[in-house]
């Protein structure tokens, strides 16, 4: 069995091509709700991805975040507020044209840059976890060694929270 | 407010019904809301218009008693007395001793089966399905008993003027008399089930709230009008039959919101067993149809009596013009008078209490649309 | 607080009890001798006197009747119209002769309006069934009868 | 037995993965269908009724009979819903509660489930998939009352959602794992199951789980007096028994959960670990049908009020509580 061709290979092509799928629809569809649906395929394709990677616990709370929670908040954001439904489609124009040939050279400089970089290779006969479960390295790794980092990110949220409620809240003195 | 620094919400019309499992029959109500406030609801009634009044001036007096009987189907006992009364006040006949004391027999029973009814029928509004159930079996019991009485389970079409069609069958009695301490039992089970449940408490209480003012306004009666705190119950107000011979307590309300009419139903029910305990110990024997003419002639005038039904007063409101049918027929139906109070209790309110008011109101389609 | 535990004890213990259904198709309920069912008609004492058919608040009832021989009247049709009788039994009240009477047939339930339409044949089969049913009950009746045959 | 998550994936592996996948469904189904039979049974009994008694003895082929009847039954799309949505939703909200089975340990051995390491996790993420299949059906139904029943359902089960996940965090403290088998081989070890070190986070995961699962009193979702029968109001035929199936799955997934986490899974004296598994698992699944039998239904603002302002505090009460159990008592 050559190393190209192993499981991991043909699980990783086939979640790629999801992936892909997935975003191409989000960008052709003409429904929101339709839209809103694909992003929640991306996500767990990436799900996919992170656990084919042996990363499961950033897998599953990609899907508990991204794919349950965002998804659900964009689909309650699209069903409740009023907008149009469908958007209209609109006509190829030179602008569109010149930013498609723009993605397309940026595309091609990204492909490069990444085939050209001397990427560090892991030895696979190392474990990076330690002997540890993938929960346990990752706690082991947020609780010992960036526990500031962790808990300035955790304030950071807490903020946002707050503000995005005060932000939200009505004014009194407007009614 | 400024538009833009709210979230904009549509006004939406729901319907609820004529076909929807909670409307207790035929009934539609176009609700119009905000959000989750209810801005304005509209009953819309007639589903089941059958034109009982108008029939009744084709009809003799005796043959208006089934008609009776199809008004408000879950007390049909009560609604074939009201007839009955108001002929029999008009005729002036002497009722006898026997007949008036099945009639208020069968009448207390009425009552507990239409208020278990309620009971069971409210509860499966707020989700609950066990007491629907276990209401029924009661209620079977005394429609059984009924059954045997007059061979109908709801369409008794029992009473006739002066007197009732048949005597108690033999051990008839002894079944109503076993059945009152088994109800007693059972009305101490749906005090633990229901009246102690705090999701229920939690769903009625302070709930589609009025004064007595408004129920007056309105000219609510019965337990819709009770509930609010005010005494007032034909059958001691304006005492009928033999209702002044029993001891029994009208209980009352006190806030004037669902848990207290869901309440007063419960207490009725004691009080009614009361009622039903006392007539059973005192009936004499003797004849139960009075003498009255066969084909029955009410003098020419206007009468009116009003007794308390299961869901407030029920009134036969008779013009005749000396023959032996009447010339205009009016019924006053509890069910479409108190049905009136209704979008005036669900305005302001959230969408989530429509079923816990609309349940509260206790109407009987029959009776609404007559 | 804890008031829904009471209620959970409740229904607890409803699930030992005795069941009170019936499994109607198999076991029949048993109607008391008052139950007004379906009528049943018997034709040899009939005397066309047409009270039933006045009474009847609905006017389901129709009838016709012939002088036979002997200047008696004899009933040729009985028609009940099942669509609109209410099931009252005002009818039976007012017979002279107890010749209508109600049975405990309960199941009308038909695919078409047209059989609801029930005429003296079927009503004194019905009678028929129910002398099966209850002989008893007949027996009564007949005896009660034959009591008050002489006193008239 | 087969610890296959442990190795590579060869075709023998694949294959014997498929079959226990097949073998999951199948005990699913069994499950569901006898699930819903005890429902009414038990309903009927408590209700003075028999229950279903006519097709098979004792009724046993009564759900059989109806998913067959379901099975023949048109499959109505409205005219004016969305017709794709309106086909997936059922698909959508079913295979995620189907996944969230592969978790569950039934036995000793986890035969056919697996034993990965952040079982718990999995389980919420999961079943937070549901809820997009419940919401679009809803919504692709173009029904009012299919809309109102789906927004409360997605509220819902979002809001217990962290309860739920808080309630399980405590467990995960006391016993040091995510994994579910490692739960259960805690619960062994400390010789006691965790409802009692953990009865506070039992209660909140109770209710938490009741209200995940749509049923009386949290079944607002569905309130038929209110809703008529909410997302799935539109939906008929087959269509419809996926989200009755979704629903029993998940209660089939929860009890099997709660026996897992707090009743000691499969451990248990003198009888085989699966019959101890289905004993706890029928617990919880008679206390689900006699809660429905008792309980009205609770109102919809105030159910998000009995989310938020009791059990998240509860939850987190019941967290640090835990913690401190854990630092003091069980050191080492």
């Amino acid at each position: 069995m050559s190393p190209l061709w192993s499981a991991q290979m043909i699980a990783f092509f086939l979640i790629s091509l999801f992936i892909l799928a997935c975003a191409v629809m989000m960008l052709s569809f003409r429904k929101v709700v339709y839209m809103a649906l694909a992003v929640g395929g991306v996500f767990i394709g990436c799900a996919a991805l992170y656990i084919l990677l042996g990363a499961e616990f950033v897998g599953i709370a990609q899907v508990v975040v991204y794919a349950g929670a965002i998804t659900i908040l964009i689909l309650f954001a699209i069903m409740l507020t009023n907008h149009e439904a469908t958007e209209p489609e609109e006509p190829w124009t030179v602008r569109k044209a010149l930013a498609a040939v723009g993605c397309f050279l940026l595309g091609v400089t990204l492909l490069f840059v990444i085939r050209g970089q001397a990427w560090p290779q892991g030895d696979p006969s190392v474990d990076v976890n330690q002997g540890m479960s993938n929960t346990l390295a990752i706690g082991e790794a947020l609780f010992k060694s960036y526990m500031i980092p962790f808990e300035l990110v955790s304030l950071l949220l807490t903020v946002a929270l707050v503000g995005a409620v005060i932000l939200a809240q009505q004014r009194k003195g407007d009614q | 407010m400024d538009e833009r620094d709210v979230v904009r919400t549509e006004e939406m019309l729901l319907n609820v019904g004529p076909q929807h499992p909670s409307t207790h029959g035929v009934f539609r109500l176009i609700v119009k809301i905000s959000g989750e406030t209810i801005l304005d609801a509209e009953p819309v009634i007639g589903y089941l218009h059958r034109g009982t009044e108008k029939l009744a001036e084709n009809l003799q007096y005796t043959q208006i008693i089934p008609y009776t009987d199809r008004l408000d189907y879950l007390a049909a006992m009560l609604n074939n007395y009201a007839l009955c009364h108001t002929v029999e006040q008009a005729l002036g006949v002497e009722i006898p001793e026997r007949a008036e004391y099945l009639r208020v027999i069968v009448m207390e029973l009425q009552r507990i089966a239409s208020h278990l009814l309620f009971i069971g029928a409210y509860l499966m509004d707020l989700g609950a399905m066990g007491p629907f159930l276990y209401a029924f079996q009661e209620r079977e019991r005394i429609v059984q008993m009924f059954n045997e009485i007059c061979g109908a389970r709801l369409t008794y079409n029992y009473m006739r003027i002066g007197g009732v069609r048949w005597d108690a069958p033999p051990g008839w009695l002894d079944q109503v008399r076993e059945f009152i301490p088994y109800m007693r039992e059972r009305l101490k089970m749906y005090d633990d089930l229901i009246t102690g449940n705090e999701i229920f408490l939690n769903r009625v209480r302070g709930v589609g709230k009025y004064d007595t003012e408004t129920a007056l306004a309105y000219g609510l009666s019965g337990i819709n009008l009770r509930c609010t705190g005010l005494e007032w119950d034909l059958r001691r107000k304006k005492p009928y039959s033999i209702y002044d011979r029993f001891d029994f307590e009208i209980p009352v309300g006190k806030n004037g919101d669902c848990f207290d009419r869901y309440y007063l139903h419960l207490l009725e029910m004691r009080e009614s067993l009361k009622i039903v305990e006392q007539a059973i110990e005192q009936i004499p024997s003797g004849p139960v149809l009075g003498k009255v003419p066969k084909l029955i002639r009410v003098p020419a005038g206007e009468y009116y009596s009003g007794i308390e039904g299961a869901r407030g007063e029920i009134g036969f409101y008779i013009v005749s013009d000396g023959k032996d049918k009447p010339y205009r027929l009016k019924i006053r139906k509890p069910s479409f008078v108190n049905l009136q109070l209704l979008p005036e209790l669900l305005r302001g309110e959230s969408m989530s209490n429509l079923l816990a008011i609309l349940g509260a109101v206790d109407i009987v389609l029959g009776e609404v649309d007559a | 607080m804890l008031g829904f535990l009471k209620g959970l004890s409740v229904t607890l213990s409803q699930l030992p009890k005795k069941k009170v259904t019936i499994q109607y198709p198999d076991v029949q309920p048993e109607w008391p001798e008052r139950f007004r069912g379906v009528h049943r008609f018997i034709p040899e004492d009939c005397t066309v006197c047409n009270q039933c058919a006045r009474i009847c608040p609905t006017n389901c009832i129709s009838l016709s009747g012939t002088r036979d021989e002997n200047k008696k009247l004899r009933i040729d049709t009985y028609d009940i119209n099942f669509d609109i009788c209410i099931l009252c039994g005002l009818c039976t009240e007012v017979c002279p002769t107890e010749c209508i009477l109600m049975s405990d047939t309960f199941e009308l339930a038909n695919e078409s309006r047209d059989k609801l339409y029930l005429d003296m044949h079927w009503l004194y089969e019905n009678q028929l069934r129910y002398t099966q049913r209850h002989p008893e009950r007949v027996a009564q009746e007949a005896a009660k009868d034959h009591e008050e045959a002489p006193a008239t | 037995m087969w610890q296959w998550q442990t190795q590579p994936l060869t075709w023998s592996t694949f294959l014997a993965m498929l079959i226990g996948t097949v073998v999951i469904l199948l005990l699913a189904l069994g499950v569901v269908t006898y699930g819903i039979l005890a429902e009414r049974k038990v309903l009927g009994w408590m209700q003075g009724r028999i229950g279903p008694n006519r097709v098979g003895p004792f009724g046993l082929l009564q759900t059989v009979a109806d998913v067959l009847k379901l099975f023949i039954k048109e499959d109505v799309v409205p005219a004016a819903a969305d017709r794709p949505l309106f086909l997936l939703a059922p698909v959508l909200a079913f295979v995620p509660a189907f996944m969230a089975l592969a978790v569950i340990p039934f036995s000793m051995q986890h035969i056919f489930t697996a034993g990965i390491g952040t079982g718990l996790l999995y389980y919420l993420a999961l079943s937070a998939l549901t809820i997009h299949g419940v919401m679009l059906g809803g919504w692709a139904s173009n029904n009012k009352y299919s809309l109102i029943g789906g927004m409360r359902s997605a509220a819902q089960m979002l809001s217990y959602e962290v309860p739920l996940g808080l309630s399980l965090v405590g467990v995960a403290l006391l016993a040091g794992s995510l994994n579910l088998n490692d739960v259960v081989r805690a619960q062994q070890h400390l010789g006691l199951w965790f409802i009692i070190p953990q009865f506070l986070g039992f209660c909140v995961f109770i209710v938490a789980a009741t209200a995940e699962l749509n049923r009386t009193p949290f079944d607002l979702p569905e309130a038929e007096s209110e809703l008529v029968a909410g997302y799935h109001t539109e939906y008929s035929g087959f269509r419809w028994a996926f989200f009755m199936l979704t629903e029993y799955v998940y209660l089939f997934a929860m009890a099997g959960l709660t026996a897992t986490l707090f009743l000691g899974g499969w451990s248990g004296p003198w009888l085989p670990g699966w019959l101890w598994f289905a004993l706890k698992a029928a617990a919880f699944f008679f206390f689900q049908f006699w809660l429905r039998n008792t309980m009205p239904r609770i109102r919809a603002d105030q159910l998000m009020t009995l989310c938020w302002k009791v059990l998240l505090p509860l939850g987190l009460v019941n967290l640090v509580l835990t913690a401190v159990l854990k630092a003091v008592l069980l050191k080492g």
